[in-house]
């Protein structure tokens, strides 16, 4: 593993239930992503997902209920139109698309959610850390233990 | 504007670097207000530092920024001194965070101090509302530490509510005192309080204190000095026998940030300690 | 007076780099729309002597953001922090900081500055400097010295570039010497055939033009340029505050204004700065000094939501008024060097010109 | 210009003010002015100077009735804040102009010095007394105009540069905002000159709390900056060009802008101040039309 920095940021009712589901079935996953709770992807102002690339963020990962099932009905409603307009400028902002993902994992898809955190890793992974930012604030890296939640 | 004071505990050399500082103890005066006792972490400014009354600081807690406060304790307790805070943006409840042992910064004294040399041989009215005791405090201790060369004080000292007033300690001791003529007063009613209930000018009306050879300092909510300042004026006090302190926005606290100004006068530096008269040629922009 | 040939000037700025000092130089940035600001000169970058600056150059004494000093709570033994998760700059102010039981603080301050050569600033540019010096350098005048600003200015070079032309919005003609203002200046120099002539203002530059690179010569100054000119400005001082309750003409002067600071950040003597920390991770961060503006609403907006200038024309008074009433009445000098910039670079067409004629015919009317 | 004028009296005598341009702005070409009077109005120009956008006034005067001068991009903005509520249309008394398409000033000046003397009669264009190409100097964004007879007719370095944009790699942009936000002041002018941030003091841009950007200025918080504005104008942004126009260090702001509006366009065929009872697109959502993401 590496010394990336990837973000996910999940909403409490479904995406977060299934990465602990995945967790507690102790399916094999990379442990890079570092998840922040949000109560709806709705909650997820897409600023937070550009703030977190500034601030030297190599991937974020958003997940939500599946369009349908959202706990407040509407929020992914609302979150799917944002996170795709965002997909769509990051390349204008000079940030590459594929750092950023957002998908739909429910409270039962332990294994689907092992293979997002799986798949969005590994594309990480080959893309690299990311350029210099342009933001002073970029903190330094923090030099970690390379880590794996396995069984 | 009153007095100019040798600025010390600032350093002349690197006048917005704050010294270190620990928390000593922290007072809840009321559910908005805390008064933190702070020392220097350098034993010998700790030692050296003074200031006079009126005088405020600029306290740090470094990384939720700075903010100035009115230095509220006894100028003459030595090795400590007070800043009394209202919890009102990001910084004072940064600072309404705080336990003792907790580290700040401080810069300060900073501006001028009430002209207490002028006041020798004068009756003195203080006239205070909410947090605005706060300068009247530390006033308040000097004059009673010089008691003999001052004549008759009087304080009256308001609050909405018994819980909103401050120093609980102190207004015991000031109770108890025969040479001051303190009254704590409450807006309305209230089941527990037997002391005097009124709005603090009505309050001040009613004890009318002499203006002959009188001082009067006020210092509270807008609205409060308003009509105090009105109370005063009916009772005779001219602009000349009037002070206040003022309180800015402000960064530097020493001039030169370029907020706190009155025109050409900068609440820093020139103030706070204001007389009314010297208010009155100021452009009026508060 | 000396002189230096066109192909030597590169050498000129290479030897002040090579020497270890911090180079600052006009130049035309790509893709700016014509922009030409002064920007820290490497070997190899071109340099614009032709164009007049959006930007003043004060960057080199008063930095747009500066690093006071560096603050660390370091662990003396202990847990961990009271604080909650990360510092305010990542997330709100939630976290108490103050450090916990047995951490210190510390505090270090920013290393000084290197010595730095200003090349290529206008006399009003220049003067500006001279101006600030009044408040910034002068301990008998504020009260305090600022040892930043002062440390700045000691190892500043000023060399600068008298004006043969100037355009629409140039008024510095108004003030003193004008154009030939030597103030502020170590080196004044003049465009010449096939290069520049040089005159030495202070020691500093006359030790520089000694260097190889200069010449003597016998050829003399070209004629510099005349701006327009308003007169009385130095009476403003006394006048302005008799219209200073005139509340409808500085709502009416200011009812073109959108309320930017470019008028304030791109001139060369507005200095108000605001104060504010920046945290690194949530142990420590650096306090810094950054510029701030009188035109913005926050600068005096107070927590209890009181604000002393509620309005733009609250605000655009308390511009004018600094710098031609209250800094000539503490400072002896007029806080304004007729540059033009606030002219050339307002969004909304304002000319302060206009506003301070008008102020001069308004307050010649109440008096 | 006559016309102009009587027109501006007619909607005086039914208003507090009218919004309009003067001859006398700063170096010598039109800038804003506020008509109270019949008299005042007799100052009224419409040139292709005017540039600014007075739309920008309109949530600052609210609660009196107010005419405004409105170019074709200018009616779009004071279209989208009727249909954002900001503002009373029953307040509002839009005096339409016909746009010659506006002059990029600026790009005038730095070529041929500020404040030289600019002549527009329609059909030729004079700098200093002399013939210029009007295709250089015609702004971008009127390019790109439906309305002007000088759309598509623009061939200045900033539409250039709008191409080379589109041709560069992430890296390459990464590069150049980089440099670009590296001469941001953070004077706000990009803010405080559109017509849509009407936010003003309580903008997330400046406030401590919350605290997206920090205090200091340098490309890292001046481009926070721009992305809290591209943001917060996805499906409101009228494309006029204010932002970019102001700027005093002439980042080219519209870049984010155009894309953003192109790709709002592809994904919602909306555009912004065009009808003031459509819903902006992302205040809405379509469950079976969105098809986007993963199933």
């Amino acid at each position: 593993m590496s010394d990336l920095k990837l973000i996910g940021f999940l909403c409490n009712w479904c995406s977060y239930a299934g990465a602990d589901m995945a967790g507690t079935a102790r399916m094999k996953q990379p442990g890079d992503l570092r998840v922040i709770r949000l109560p709806c992807t709705g909650r997820v102002n897409p600023l937070l997902i550009l703030k977190a690339f500034l601030e030297g963020a190599d991937g974020v990962l958003v997940s939500g209920c599946h369009p349908g099932d959202c706990h407040y009905n509407v929020g992914n409603y609302h979150a799917r139109r944002r996170l795709e307009l965002l997909q769509r400028m990051l390349p204008a902002y000079g940030i590459d698309a594929g750092r950023f993902h957002y998908t739909w994992v429910s409270a039962s898809e332990g294994a689907r959610w092992a293979d997002v955190v799986s798949d969005f890793t590994k594309r990480i992974d080959s893309l690299g850390k990311i350029g210099t930012s342009g933001s002073a604030k970029a903190g330094p890296a923090v030099a970690e233990e390379p880590r794996i939640l396995e069984s | 504007m009153s007095t100019s004071i040798p600025q010390e505990g600032i350093k002349a050399t690197d006048p917005l670097r704050p010294e270190p500082a620990t928390v000593l103890e922290v007072i809840t005066e009321t559910a908005n207000i805390r008064t933190l006792r702070l020392a220097f972490d350098d034993p010998a400014l700790a030692e050296s530092f003074s200031f006079l009354p009126g005088q405020i600081g600029q306290l740090s807690i470094l990384g939720a920024g700075e903010s100035t406060f009115a230095l509220s304790s006894a100028p003459s307790r030595k090795g400590s001194f007070d800043f009394s805070v209202m919890r009102t943006g990001v910084v004072t409840s940064a600072i309404h965070e705080l336990a003792a042992g907790d580290r700040v910064a401080v810069r300060a004294p900073m501006g001028c101090a009430f002209p207490t040399d002028d006041w020798k041989g004068r009756n003195i009215v203080l006239v205070s509302g909410g947090i605005g005791m706060a300068p009247l405090r530390s006033l308040l201790f000097y004059l009673l530490d010089h008691r003999d060369d001052y004549e008759d004080l009087t304080l009256v000292y308001g609050a909405r509510t018994p819980d909103d007033l401050c120093f609980a300690q102190d207004r015991r001791d000031w109770e108890a005192r025969t040479d001051l003529d303190f009254v704590a007063t409450i807006d309305t009613t209230c089941s527990g309080w037997d002391g005097c209930v009124g709005l603090v000018p009505s309050v001040v009306e009613e004890k009318a204190p002499s203006p002959d050879n009188a001082v009067a300092v006020t210092c509270g909510p807008p609205i409060m000095i308003r009509y105090a300042l009105q109370s005063l004026d009916k009772m005779g006090f001219r602009e000349e026998q009037v002070y206040t302190t003022l309180e800015r926005r402000m960064k530097c606290g020493i001039g030169l940030c370029g907020r706190c100004n009155l025109g050409p006068k900068y609440v820093c530096t020139d103030g706070p300690v204001f007389s009314l008269a010297e208010l009155r040629e100021l452009p009026d922009e508060l | 007076m000396r002189f230096i040939s066109g192909e030597n000037i590169p050498e000129l700025l290479e030897s002040f780099s090579a020497g270890g000092s911090v180079v600052w130089a006009p130049r035309e940035l790509t893709g700016s729309g014509g922009t030409v600001l002064f920007e820290r000169w490497q070997t190899g970058d071109p340099i614009d002597l032709e164009h007049f600056s959006s930007l003043s150059a004060k960057d080199v004494v008063l930095p747009r953001t500066e690093k006071l000093f560096g603050y660390t709570y370091a662990f003396g033994g202990g847990g961990l922090g009271t604080s909650g998760l990360g510092g305010p700059s990542v997330g709100g102010l939630g976290g108490a900081l103050g450090g916990a039981p047995g951490e210190k603080l510390v505090i270090e301050p920013a290393p000084p500055e290197p010595p730095t050569v200003l090349f290529g600033a206008r006399a009003c540019d220049a003067k500006a400097l001279n101006v600030l010096d009044a408040l910034f350098n002068n301990p008998e005048g504020s009260g305090y010295k600022d040892p930043q600003y002062q440390s700045r200015r000691d190892a500043l070079t000023v060399i600068t570039l008298a004006c043969t032309t100037c355009d629409e919005a140039c008024f510095c003609s108004s003030f003193g010497s004008g154009n030939a203002e030597k103030a502020g200046s170590d080196i004044i120099l003049y465009p010449a055939d096939g290069g520049l002539l040089a005159e030495a203002v202070t020691k500093a530059g006359e030790a520089l033009l000694a260097g190889p690179l200069f010449e003597e010569t016998q050829m003399s100054p070209p004629p510099l340029a005349e701006t327009t000119r308003i007169e009385g400005l130095e009476s403003l001082e006394k006048k302005l505050p008799g219209i200073f309750d005139d509340m409808d003409f500085w709502q009416r002067i200011s009812e073109r204004c959108i309320s930017c600071g470019f008028c304030t950040y791109g001139c060369p003597t507005c200095y108000c700065f605001n104060i504010h920390d920046e945290m690194k991770g949530d142990r420590e961060g650096e306090r810094q000094r950054t510029w701030d503006a009188c035109m913005f609403a926050l600068y005096t907006q107070e927590t209890s939501g009181h604000n002393p200038r509620p309005t733009l024309a609250h605000r655009y008074r308390n511009r004018i008024n600094h710098k031609f009433s209250y800094y000539p009445e503490n400072q002896g000098m007029i806080l304004c060097t007729g540059c033009g910039r606030c002219i050339r670079g307002c969004p909304a067409g304002l000319d302060i010109r206009d506003v301070l004629s008008e102020a001069l015919k308004e307050s010649s009317k109440e008096q | 210009m006559s016309e102009h004028i009587t027109k501006i009296r007619e909607v005086l005598a039914e208003t507090d003010m009218v919004l309009g341009w003067t001859a006398s702005g700063a170096g010598g070409v039109a800038a804003p002015a506020r008509f109270h009077t019949a008299e005042e109005a007799a100052a009224a120009v419409f040139d292709s100077t005017c540039v600014h956008n007075l739309a920008v006034h309109l949530p600052r005067l609210k609660g009196r009735t107010v005419g405004i001068v409105a170019k074709a991009c200018d009616a779009r903005s004071i279209i989208e804040l009727i249909a954002e509520r900001e503002i009373d249309r029953e307040q509002v008394r839009i005096i339409a102009v016909n746009c010659p398409a506006v002059l990029d000033v600026k790009a005038i000046w730095s070529r041929y010095g500020y404040g030289a003397r600019v002549e527009d009669d329609g059909s030729e264009l004079r700098v200093n007394g002399e013939m210029v190409d009007r295709k250089t100097f015609v702004q971008a964004k009127c390019a790109n105009c439906t309305e002007s007879k000088f759309a598509s007719a623009s061939a200045s370095e900033r539409l250039k540069l709008s191409e080379d944009f589109k041709s560069m790699s992430v890296e390459e942009r990464r590069e150049f905002w980089r440099d670009q936000y590296g001469r941001c002041i953070r004077c706000h002018a990009c803010r405080e000159a559109c017509p849509m941030c009407y936010c003003r003091d309580v903008c997330i841009m400046q406030t401590t709390d919350p605290h997206w950007t920090g205090g200091g200025i340098d490309a890292g918080e001046a481009e926070m900056m721009q992305l809290i504005r591209v943001n917060h104008l996805a499906g409101r942004c009228t494309a006029c060009g204010e932002c970019e126009r102001a700027c005093p260090v002439g980042i080219p702001l519209m870049l984010l802008m155009e894309e953003q509006n192109r790709a709002i366009k592809e994904m919602f065929d909306y555009r912004a101040g065009i009808d003031p009872e459509a819903k902006p697109p992302l205040l809405t959502f379509d469950i079976k039309g969105d098809a986007w993401g993963d199933a």
